[in-house]
């Protein structure tokens, strides 16, 4: 992973105008965060990171640009260029505004597994260190080091990176072939497999349990890349679809609802269930869809821009299980 | 016990019709919502319904292929299978939710639906989503 | 909020013998908004109209809801009341207690309950309805059909002698449509030709109807009543203002090519008339073999031509004109290729589809009548006719009955009869359908009196041996196979929609069905209407049919153009959807969602939105529910009427 | 171009000239068959029966072990490419079947591998233009016909190999070759297949027909791809021309023998001295 690279590329494309700026990851306030910062100017470079911790799907931001004709470079991981398929599929934005720049990426660090495997606090690291297999963390009291393998984000043990014509620039060719970590046949819907198999009873007490901790902070919706409509249907002014105030019982129809919303545009990207700050399994509810959409209509999100979607289209022999 | 039903107006409320002009008895759990074509129904609907103290929620369509509008039925077909899956998944009983395809001569059919329905229904817990039982909401004269 | 008066009908005993109507209109007055709750016995009546009036007048009402029937018997009645009380009508909902609730519960308590229940939920729904206003578009008074065989020839007919013009296209350089290749007609054996150049020359000359042959419409805009048509007149290289059909330039033409009207059994001239009843009676040159064209050398027809008519410039032109509805009448084709590989269609000279038999029978075809062998001229004395050739095949081929089969192999064999009575004549079959006026009578009176071997079952091959067709099939009513040493076979191809129709069906925005016909708005109660408003469906586009059924269609498409025109201006429902443009995400899955084509995109800040036609929505709310954000909304049964609906639930 | 082979029993075991004339012509084409080292019998008949899972394991382990070594895998036995690909596709179309063949193997499959049929590799990898420039002894003056029968062709949705009534990939084979190709609308009438066993007069009947047939048109041999068909036609010509005078012998080859020959290979390659019907008085024309 190196960063030292990237900076000329955006340099470039700044100076020759293919882009009016770019999304990229800028060092944040801690170790273990990145922030999406904008690049206008060379000198803004100097911020510029690219790390493992480089997790956020910054292609959300692309929501808001859909209304300017600006150019915009955005750099993507493998994964992020499915949210970008969708959201041209979607009408809200231009591929033409666009300049993707792919940086090699084999897998993303969760913190707060990192935090778990070697419990020392996050606050006591000051930084940390790649050494080929494993993350070195430095604290004051010396060095922690991880296998990195261990502490992925769950997403990246799925990665089903393929190289996509979308893309404009990969940052290193020659590294396309190990553009993920190398689990064999990974189990694609392993949380799934939990909650299905609980009885009933087990099921609607886990999740009216999960639904009732939900504080109604949006932060699930706003991140999300699909959520793109200007105004939310839970924002409407003038139809009250859920309470407007905390009503736990009407938490189950926001996130019912919400995954209905994202289903057949999820990409299984999870930054719905990362931000949310009362770390609902958001993505569980999310994977169900995802599996159930690929086992009835063979579909799965952010491929390719021809497909469309299943719910916005219908066959005449589909599944009937109805009377 | 409170069911909701959302009836396409031109197969399925007519087919509630035939039931009531040729006296086919069915259970008053019943409240039928008349939309103009099932694919009117928004799944969300039949989440706020279920949520606002229904205990179970039926919904209605011309038979695939016969929709007065060609294509609606199906569009609901695939909205409300994705739908029900979801539910199930977390816990709500798929005998809460049903979808039936009944024409505007299935009188019978109808009627036998809503006593399939309310027998479902009947033998189920309390609705876990429910949690508004008994709220009164409108202040009454 | 507005003020909302409840009127509870008894319909004499038949809500009051089950339902507690006092009770009622005693629960629901109780209701904030409700400020008149009362009953009659029968609200539908002269009385009970007045009784409704009044109060309206004196508590200055906003809405109404009348519980009683259902609203497909009294809704109107009701909303006609409202409106002479000066009330919107759709601001009056009706809550059906009787079809829904006093005839099919018994239990007096459960009854009213539920009745209370309903009235309830209608009132919280009538309490967010918005006024809605029929609004209306202006009509152009003129109708363009699509195809000028026999059915787009009666609508046109039709349309224009009830006073309206007409244009009346086909892609073919003559009007007519298959029916001009046919030798005779099953089941009465009317020569063709008699029976259609009156009808063809009737055409020709109606001051109300402009032909346009040897054209195709190339693009369609706006909508119902307002159609703005792009129309592709293709070069002739014949200016036909001067072109007298004399025909000098036919003989001169030292160049042939394949005949599509004899479907290859002879060949034409590059510069040619097809048939000579053909209408217009003028000559075009075929662009793709003519060698002045292509090589820029000859031109003996433009040196030759008395009238100077032949113009090597002539380009295509494009016609705009606006029309207020549309027939469809493209018609049939028949299935070739690979799915008919085991009969060796396309690969042994004697066999022959359907269509080049009808020119082999006719007077004016390349035998002149006589049935001959294409290979070698010689009188076929053993024929074999295969039905359902390509039709009713779940594997390959087409899965449906094509219909006119079965009628036309009778007919043929019957024909061959009569020109050569000591042939022998099998026919192939699956079952005989022959649902028709005469049809069984003309099937019987061929197999007893014409002396045809029908062999129920199907063939497996045809191929070529020692100069003869071996035909090798099986009789499943014996139970044997059998192989006939054939001179000549004679398939009855399935019929397939005609070549362009898809590409027609994505011009016009309306559908086609699995096979490409185009699609009716309803297969039983609206087999005319396409799913696009003032574009209708005839003869063979929409599904194979005979002559028949087609002529009737096309009258009936007639019908439908003139209904329409009858009017000067075109009503629009206000049942449709409406897009609240500022929250629109442009993301149109509404747009894929509607089966009319009526969203549109429209231009707001700066970015596509969504945009309803309202002249072309009926109303389903299919897209209400592709749009994520409800910002797509159907006018009368709102989300937040919907809503309000559901939770009246929680009134107790 | 490397795929993995699958021989099955006959071309293991009785018939060396469709083997060896295989692998003889396929290396001196660039095409390398490597046969897999672990491999079942086909089951020999697809199994039609509803509920019938044990006959698709064998096959499917086949399957299995090809996936494993990575490459598409090649075969010409016209009953093992049948049975392969036809249990390939049900693996790929019914869920059902799968989960339950899955249950009863040691590792799960999904029918991921590619099974081909040589004349496939030929006409896909090679191309026709290709094999043509390989070809230094063409066999001009030879008429021969191609024999399909019903195993390469049908049901024509599963095997998608040819049109299943009117194919043509044997044909544009020999044209390449330099073969004269007459128009034989026998070639997929049946052979009488299995019914040797119980019916021999059955298989006598179509065998005459088939050979009539050809004698009619003056074809001078027929290629197989399927040893039944060849031992029906081969084993039962001989028979017949013990009692029918008017039949001329039609030497009966399989494809790649042919193959070999117009390659300029050894004709020790083909066997000939398993075939019935000598085919060297017929091969004399061009030699």
């Amino acid at each position: 992973m190196k960063k030292n690279s990237l900076s000329p590329i955006i340099k470039e494309l700044l100076k020759n105008g293919t882009v009016n700026y770019f999304l990229a990851y800028g060092k944040g306030s801690f170790w273990f965060k990145v922030r999406p910062l904008i690049i206008r100017e060379p000198v803004e470079l100097k911020n510029l990171e690219w790390n493992r911790f480089c997790y956020p799907n910054l292609t959300t931001y692309l929501k808001d640009s859909s209304r300017s004709q600006d150019k915009i470079g955005v750099v993507v991981k493998g994964c992020d260029v499915k949210s970008v398929v969708e959201l041209i599929k979607g009408n809200q934005i231009d591929r033409e505004n666009l300049f993707l720049l792919q940086v090699p990426c084999d897998g993303t660090v969760d913190p707060g597994k990192v935090e778990n495997l070697v419990w020392i606090s996050k606050l006591k690291v000051t930084g940390f260190e790649e050494t080929g297999n494993g993350l070195e963390f430095i604290t004051k009291e010396g060095r922690v080091s991880v296998n990195k393998e261990e502490v992925f984000f769950s997403k990246c043990y799925k990665c089903d990176f393929a190289p996509s014509p979308l893309v404009d620039r990969y940052l290193d060719e020659e590294r396309l072939e190990k553009n993920q970590p190398s689990i064999d046949n990974p189990d694609l819907y392993e949380e799934l497999r939990i909650i299905e198999e609980m009885n009933p009873e087990k099921r609607s007490i886990y999740w009216e349990k999960q639904f009732s901790r939900c504080i109604r902070c949006f932060a699930c919706r706003n991140v999300c890349p699909v959520c793109y409509c200007p105004t939310c249907v839970f924002d409407q002014k003038d139809t009250s679809w859920i309470s407007k105030g905390v009503k736990p019982e009407e938490n189950n129809i926001f996130h019912l609802t919400r995954a209905l919303h994202v289903a057949t545009l999820c990409t299984g990207c999870g930054e719905c269930e990362r931000v949310c700050p009362m770390k609902l399994p958001l993505m569980e509810l999310n994977l169900k869809l995802i599996k159930e959409v690929d086992e009835l209509y063979h579909y799965k999100a952010g491929v390719d821009l021809q497909s469309i979607s299943p719910l916005k289209e219908y066959g005449k022999d589909d599944y009937d299980e109805f009377k | 016990m409170e069911i909701v039903a959302f009836l396409c107006n031109w197969c399925s409320y007519a087919g509630a019709d035939l039931a009531g002009t040729s006296r086919f008895k069915y259970p008053a759990n019943i409240k039928v919502i008349r939309v103009p074509c099932s694919s009117r129904v928004n799944p969300t609907f039949i989440l706020k319904a279920l949520a606002n103290g229904a205990d179970g929620v039926m919904v209605s369509g011309c038979h695939p292929g016969d929709c007065h509008y060609t294509t609606g039925n199906y569009f609901t077909r695939r909205r409300l299978l994705l739908m029900k899956r979801l539910l199930e998944f977390t816990g709500v009983n798929p005998d809460r939710v049903h979808l039936y395809w009944i024409s505007a001569s299935e009188g019978t059919k109808f009627a036998e639906a809503v006593k399939e329905v309310v027998e479902k229904v009947g033998k189920l817990e309390k609705n876990p989503m429910s949690s508004i039982e008994g709220e009164i909401r409108y202040e009454k004269k | 909020m507005k003020k909302i008066g409840v009127f509870v009908c008894w319909c004499g005993l038949n809500i009051s013998r089950t339902v507690d109507i006092e009770r009622v209109i005693k629960e629901v007055s109780r209701h904030p908004q409700v400020v008149v709750s009362t009953d009659y016995k029968y609200l539908c009546s002269e009385p009970g109209q007045n009784l409704i009036q009044k109060y309206v007048e004196e508590n200055e009402l906003g809405g109404l809801v009348v519980a009683a029937c259902s609203p497909n018997m009294h809704e109107l009645t009701f909303r006609s009341v409202a409106q002479r009380c000066g009330i919107n009508p759709y601001l009056c909902e009706m809550t059906n207690i009787r079809e829904q609730c006093s005839w099919v519960h018994d239990d007096r308590e459960e009854a009213t309950h539920k009745a209370i229940d309903l009235i309830i939920m209608t009132v919280e729904k009538v309490l967010r309805s918005d006024p809605l206003y029929s609004s209306t578009v202006p009509l152009t008074k003129k109708a363009l059909v699509i195809g000028a065989g026999i059915s787009g020839m009666e609508s046109a007919l039709d349309i224009a002698n009830a006073g309206y013009e007409v244009s009346l296209v086909d892609k073919r350089p003559y009007i007519g449509g298959h029916m001009t290749q046919l030798s005779e007609t099953f089941p009465t054996l009317d020569c063709a030709q008699c029976i259609l150049t009156p009808k063809t020359a009737e055409v020709a000359r109606h001051p109300n109807i402009k032909i346009l042959p040897y054209s195709e419409v190339v693009e369609i805009k706006g909508y119902v009543g307002n159609f703005e048509a792009k129309i592709k007149r293709k070069a002739t290289y014949v200016d036909w203002d001067k072109c007298t059909g004399c025909g000098i330039c036919v003989e001169k033409c030292p160049q042939k090519t394949y005949s599509e009207f004899e479907r290859g059994l002879k060949e034409r001239k590059s510069i040619d008339i097809p048939f000579p009843q053909a209408v217009p009676f003028k000559v075009t040159i075929d662009k793709e073999s003519c060698i002045y064209l292509k090589k820029n050398k000859c031109g003996v027809c433009a040196k030759i031509c008395p009238a100077e008519a032949v113009d090597f410039q002539q380009q295509d032109t494009i016609i705009e004109e606006k029309f207020g509805a549309i027939v469809v009448a493209t018609g049939f084709e028949l299935l070739e290729g690979d799915d008919l590989a085991e009969y060796g269609y396309g690969k042994y000279k004697d066999i022959l589809d359907g269509m080049q038999f009808e020119r082999l029978n006719s007077s004016s075809g390349p035998t002149s009548g006589k049935i001959l062998r294409p290979s070698d001229g010689k009188e076929p004395k053993e024929l074999v006719f295969i039905q359902c050739a390509g039709s009713r095949d779940r594997e390959k081929g087409v899965p449906y009955c094509s219909r006119i089969c079965c009628m036309y192999t009778a007919k043929h064999a019957r024909l061959y009869k009569q020109k050569v009575p000591d042939g022998q004549a099998y026919i192939f079959y699956m079952d005989i359908r022959a649902g028709g006026k005469g049809y069984e009578e003309f099937i019987y009176r061929s197999v007893d009196e014409g002396n045809i071997l029908y062999l129920r079952g199907q063939v497996s091959k045809v191929f070529e041996e020692d100069g003869k067709l071996m035909v090798w099939g099986m009789d499943t009513l014996s139970s044997k196979k059998i192989e006939i040493a054939a001179d000549m076979v004679v398939l009855a191809n399935a019929m397939i929609p005609s070549q362009g129709s898809k590409l027609l069906a994505s011009i016009l925005k309306v559908g086609t069905d699995e096979h490409g016909f185009f699609q009716e708005a309803h297969p039983k109660l609206r087999p005319i209407e396409s799913l696009t408003r003032g574009v209708f469906l005839a003869g063979c586009s929409q599904s194979p049919k005979d002559i028949t059924d087609t002529v009737a269609q096309g009258s009936a498409a007639a019908s439908k153009v003139m209904a329409m025109f009858s009017n000067d201006t075109i009503k629009v429902e206000p049942v449709v959807s409406l897009v609240k443009k500022e929250d629109c995400s442009g993301c149109f899955a509404c747009e894929i969602a509607c089966p009319y084509g009526a969203i549109e995109h429209e231009e707001y800040k700066g970015r596509q939105v969504a945009f309803v036609n309202a002249a072309l929505c009926q109303g389903c709310g299919s897209c209400t529910v592709a749009c994520r954000a409800g910002v797509v909304d159907l006018m009368g049964f709102s989300n937040k009427q919907i809503l309000a609906e559901v939770e009246a639930l929680l009134w107790k | 171009m490397k795929y993995s082979y699958f021989p099955g029993c006959t071309l293991h075991e009785q018939s060396k000239s469709f083997n060896q004339s295989t692998l003889a012509s396929s290396s001196a084409l660039g095409i390398e068959l490597e046969e897999l080292k672990d491999w079942y019998c086909c089951g020999a008949v697809f199994p039609l029966r509803a509920d019938d899972i044990m006959s698709l394991l064998s096959p499917v382990r086949t399957l299995i072990g090809a996936k494993k070594e990575g490459k598409d895998l090649v075969t010409l036995c016209a009953a093992c490419y049948q049975v392969l690909k036809r249990t390939n596709y049900l693996i790929l179309e019914d869920r059902e079947k799968r989960e339950k063949i899955n249950n009863y193997l040691e590792e799960d499959y999904k029918g991921d591998v590619k099974v081909l049929h040589l004349l496939e590799v030929l006409r896909d990898n090679l191309g026709w233009l290709g094999l043509r420039e390989k070809v230094s002894h063409p066999l001009s003056g030879l008429k021969v016909a191609p024999y399909y029968g019903c195993l390469l062709l049908r049901p024509a949705k599963e095997m998608t190999f040819d049109h299943p009534e009117n194919p043509t990939i044997f044909e544009d084979f020999l044209k390449s070759l330099g073969c004269d190709v007459p128009d034989f609308p026998y070639k997929t009438e049946c052979c009488g297949a299995y019914l040797g066993a119980t019916a021999k007069d059955v298989v006598s009947q179509t065998v005459y027909n088939i050979l009539h047939g050809a004698q009619k048109r003056k074809i001078g041999a027929l290629i197989v791809s399927c040893p039944l068909c060849h031992y029906n036609l081969d084993f039962y010509q001989g028979e017949l021309m013990k009692e029918k005078s008017e039949l001329t012998p039609i030497p009966i080859f399989y494809f790649t023998q042919l193959l070999a020959l117009a390659l300029g290979l050894s004709t020790e390659v083909c066997h000939f001295e398993e075939h019935r019907i000598d085919p060297l008085p017929f091969l004399g024309v061009i030699k």
